[in-house]
């Protein structure tokens, strides 16, 4: 018995990269040798030392994944780490999905699929039935279709030039998925004039929605409000939301 | 026990003639100058809302990681991200619209790398009609020209005192910093230059290191601490400054429970501070605290907040007992 | 990870020529100047011991409550109990003779009123041959001449300096305190009068309140505060400290595991204080956190602390990321 | 959910008097409405604030209670409380007895009884029997006579001036008890000499034996040294410590 105190719950912990996997032109899939306690939805914070840190999705939890999709200088540093590396994280942070059966959309825009496989397997856990609706600017931003079907779900892809599945965006292949009934429940990330225009399709159509916000985050702990979006804060009352209530949902 | 009495204890209390109708005030930084969450906290239960310390030019801030929980509070240096004092003016006064017909006053917070630039942001805040100002000379963040904080040294904290007195003639709380040998000596030098009210206290500077990289987990190298590891310093420090001067005191440092209130109070706070409650028990903090010091009061007969107020102050007499022996002398 | 090389790390330090063979020293004021308990931690692990402050005329020490576990470390106010200095050579004597098999130089530890007091402390412990000799100028629990200690500004503790360098030529190691403005600028001050070490830190001053009588805890009203909170302001002190001058550091300040250690050293350490770490953890506690330091460098690759030390000095590249955005500026 | 945060084990608890209980001249029994969870033989901090703060062995756990002589100022300031009263605890400190079954012999000398019938009912209620020698000045300082008697416990005595009992000291009771055989375990508390002669005595028959010290306490945790008794700390290590290893017992 050494009495060795507990550390804090939301201290960094020092992972080393497993697995490293090319999803797209512009995004790795890390597996790391750390857990976590998360449900689908909530995001850590991935630091380097001496560089910075920044919010990610968790994208999988048995192993701990992030998919990482490069668009400036901290996602370029996390693409140049190979496995071996070391990358420290802290959380999880957040509100996630909430997981129910019945069958459920879920409509990820360009790396806002990252939350939407891991809650795929966890709807699929709890009896529930999984379509997919993936948009991106063109096929090398589109993640996680090829996840998607071997899950055992519909996939519906857009993309906005064209280069696979339908040309438009997301929400051209969801409006008639929901305008068809059937859908019991709507989960989504990405970009947030996506997530406004899902927001009054599911508000039109009458379909229960939790939609997963971004913002600036600074604290990631609810305190600075760094990340405030309409009066909430996306990371402690978010990043998930439910709509019409505007409320956060999950646990 | 006493039978519970039907009516509520009074919670009101004053600062520098401005009544708060709770003790509970949200602490400088936390959440921002964002008037509606200036709102939700002022709907949640405090009695007056800090908005974040604004600074003459714009600030970016440091890079993460600029808060981390450590089991024992918070260590912060967000390095004050703010718009800027004049684009803090029109947040101010979209914030004082919302909240008069809560009845919760707003202070603003203001910082300087100047004396001189004190006084101009004052002037400049004051246009959007705060019902306090704030004076935020203890942020362990930024630097001040002399590279110390002007929180330092009754001398330098005077000097800023008179400044923003002699800029608005809205009443004015100055915030001091726990790191100084004599925390009561820099409360008399400014209540001297006549500020009407204190805040105590800012942060703890402190630091974390991660032992894996061997480098401060925080950007900025060290931040604040906040939270539960401040209360004793933040106790200790409001007890030495209300037996030194008689300005209302907003005790602030670790307060996360309606106990922890009193005890602020019992110290000698007219009213309590409220940050990092927040990271442990969410946006409703405010609420349960102020339920938790109802009840408390309620349980054991106090009508009001004065009754509690200023209790270590109370001399004891240790003359009752016998003195300790001297140690050492028996041993083999 | 590597493969566990077969060779254990080593963990010895110098602190101004005394060589120790585990980097973990007993604080001073732990288990007093007893030469059994004294002997007791260098059997469990500590590299060297501290005994407990003495000053020239005995003290018995406030009354009770002198110590606390307020669940985030210790706040005490023992108020310096000890049978005086005469009385503490041969304390001292004692515990150097049973120390001396172990190889576990001994550290005296003293106070005093005045700057000439400190001299004459020095002369007669310096009668006992201890290895080292502590000087504390920061017990927060005592009063000094001019009613601060003398570890609150630069010219007081170089005064002390200089007077305990001239009544001894036994290398001398200055205890420092946190809560003063700039603790480099103290440091600087006595290593320009010639101590060979620091010490850093010193407890915080801190105060509990108990709600229901609204008294404060201890008897002596305020306390210093050790442990787990303390840890934080420690590694800034010992960082900053690191940074400006270039004798040995006795990192000390909520020392808890090998962990905590390694972050000290990081800091810039060249060993580690370890006090209140025994309330958790209990006697054994020097051989648990040996054990956790030695069995991280190990699994790490380290052969030796030199390769940890002052890691948290290095530069970092902060310009390699994009800086963080106004705040504010979209609120609507 | 109002996630309040847990309060240290180590703090003072404001406790009420609810039972007070003359049990001789000088003694004082208190029962208070607080709970602690401990083990015979440790010990807890009673604070007056504003006067001071001393330790007492814990006589019982429920009710809690403590056996309080009236020896100098403090306790003179305990034995004015009334039911009704506050006084402050905290605790428990120190380790203590053990419990086993077989025969077991408590010796009490004057208010070293109090945690001693606390330790008879646990003994009992574990299969053991017990003999009780309770030694003091004279009969205005025996104490627990009548509760051991309760319990059923052959109770023996022995007073200095003959006023009940035995004329003499406890040590001149337990020692035929000893040399008769039988006696598997002794538990004592008293003062100094009273336990120097007792651990002689047991050394010399053999008899395993626990034996509670006192010291001059401070932090009562174990940190400052003050109650140190043959290089150990009687607050921490003790103040139970077996003969003839000289180590602490209980849990
Ligand atoms: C809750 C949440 C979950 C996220 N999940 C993922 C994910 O699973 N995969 C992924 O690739 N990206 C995710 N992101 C976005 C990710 O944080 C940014 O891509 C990353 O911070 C960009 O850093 P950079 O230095 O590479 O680029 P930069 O040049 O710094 O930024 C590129 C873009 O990212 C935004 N951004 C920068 N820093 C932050 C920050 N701290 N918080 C929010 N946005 C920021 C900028 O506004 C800009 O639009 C998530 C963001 C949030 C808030
Ligand atoms: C582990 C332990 C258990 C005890 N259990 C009991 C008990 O169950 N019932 C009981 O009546 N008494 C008990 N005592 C003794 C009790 O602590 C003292 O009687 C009390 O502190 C006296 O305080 P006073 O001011 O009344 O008298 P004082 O005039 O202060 O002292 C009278 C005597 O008590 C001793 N004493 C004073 N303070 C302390 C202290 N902090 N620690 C140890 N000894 C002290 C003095 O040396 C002196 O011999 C116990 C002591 C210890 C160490
Ligand atoms: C994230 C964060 C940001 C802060 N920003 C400011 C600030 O801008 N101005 C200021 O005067 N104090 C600032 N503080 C200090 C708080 O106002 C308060 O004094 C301190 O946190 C102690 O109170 P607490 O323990 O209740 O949090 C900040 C504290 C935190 C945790
Ligand atoms: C009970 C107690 C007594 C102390 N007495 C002394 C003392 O006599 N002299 C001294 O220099 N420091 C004294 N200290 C301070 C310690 O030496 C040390 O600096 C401080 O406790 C921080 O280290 P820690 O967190 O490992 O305990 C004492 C600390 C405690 C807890
Ligand atoms: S990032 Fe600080 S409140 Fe959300
Ligand atoms: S009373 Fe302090 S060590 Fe026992």
């Amino acid at each position: 018995m050494s009495g060795a105190p507990r550390e804090a719950a939301c201290q960094h912990v020092a992972a080393r990269i497993v697995e490293k996997t090319q999803e797209n032109a512009r995004t790795v899939m890390l597996a790391l040798d750390a857990a976590l306690e998360c449900i689908p939805g909530q995001f850590a914070m991935l630091w380097l030392p001496g560089v910075d840190e920044k919010p990610f999705s968790i994208a999988g939890a048995d192993p701990l994944s992030f998919a990482i999709s490069r668009v400036g200088p901290f996602s370029e540093r996390v693409h140049a780490l190979e496995p071996g590396d070391r990358i420290w994280i802290r959380g999880p942070f957040g509100a996630g999905f909430s997981a129910a059966p019945g069958r459920a959309l879920l409509v990820g825009g360009g790396y806002g699929a990252a939350p939407l496989a891991f809650l795929a397997r966890a709807l699929l856990a709890c009896g529930g039935k999984v379509d997919a609706a993936l948009g991106a600017r063109g096929v090398g931003d589109l993640l996680f279709v090829k996840r998607f079907r071997d899950l055992g779900a519909a996939v519906h892809v857009a993309t906005e030039d064209g280069s696979a599945g339908m040309r438009g965006r997301v929400t051209d292949v969801v409006r008639p998925l929901l305008r068809a009934g059937g859908i019991d429940r709507l989960h989504a990330c990405g970009p947030e004039a996506m997530l406004d225009a899902l927001a009054s399709l599911c508000t039109e159509t009458g379909t229960p929605a939790e939609l997963s916000y971004e913002a600036y985050m600074r604290c990631g702990v609810g305190i600075c409000g760094s990340c405030e979006h309409n009066e909430r804060l996306v990371c402690r009352d978010g990043p998930v939301f439910t709509i019409p209530t505007g409320h956060a949902s999950g646990s | 026990m006493c039978a519970l009495p039907s009516t509520s204890p009074d919670l009101s209390c004053r600062i520098a003639g401005v009544r708060l109708r709770s003790p509970l005030v949200l602490a400088s930084g936390i959440w921002g100058t964002s008037p509606s969450l200036l709102v939700r906290a002022a709907r949640s239960g405090a009695g007056a809302v800090t908005a974040k310390t604004c600074t003459p030019e714009p600030r970016r801030g440091h890079r993460n990681p600029s808060a981390v929980d450590w089991g024992h509070g918070l260590l912060n240096a967000m390095g004050l991200p703010n718009p800027g004092a004049e684009e803090e003016v029109s947040l101010l006064r979209t914030a004082a619209k919302a909240l008069a017909p809560l009845g919760v006053p707003l202070i603003a917070s203001i910082s300087a790398d100047t004396v001189k630039d004190f006084g101009a942001a004052a002037a400049l805040v004051a246009q959007a009609e705060p019902s306090l100002i704030e004076v935020n000379i203890s942020c362990p963040n930024v630097q001040a020209e002399h590279g110390e904080m002007f929180a330092s040294s009754a001398r330098s904290a005077a000097a800023v005192t008179a400044a923003v007195k002699a800029s608005t003639s809205i009443p004015c709380i100055v915030k001091l910093s726990p790191n100084v040998p004599d925390i009561a000596a820099i409360a008399r030098a400014v209540v001297a230059e006549g500020a009407d009210a204190i805040t105590a206290i800012n942060t703890m500077p402190g630091m974390l290191v991660d032992a894996e990289s061997g480098m401060p987990v925080l950007a900025n190298r060290s931040g604040g601490i906040s939270g539960a590891a401040l209360k004793p310093i933040a106790l200790r420090c409001v007890h030495e400054i209300a037996a030194a001067v008689s300005v209302p005191i907003i005790g602030t440092g670790g307060v996360l429970t309606g106990t922890d209130a009193v005890e602020m109070i019992s110290a000698g706070a007219a009213c309590v501070g409220v940050g990092t409650a927040i990271v442990g028990r969410g946006a409703e903090a405010f609420s349960f605290i102020l339920e938790e010091l109802t009840v408390w009061l309620r349980e054991r007969g106090y009508a009001s907040l004065d009754q509690i107020r200023g209790r270590t102050q109370r001399p004891c007499s240790p003359s009752v007992t016998n003195r300790p022996p001297i140690p050492g002398t028996h041993v083999s």
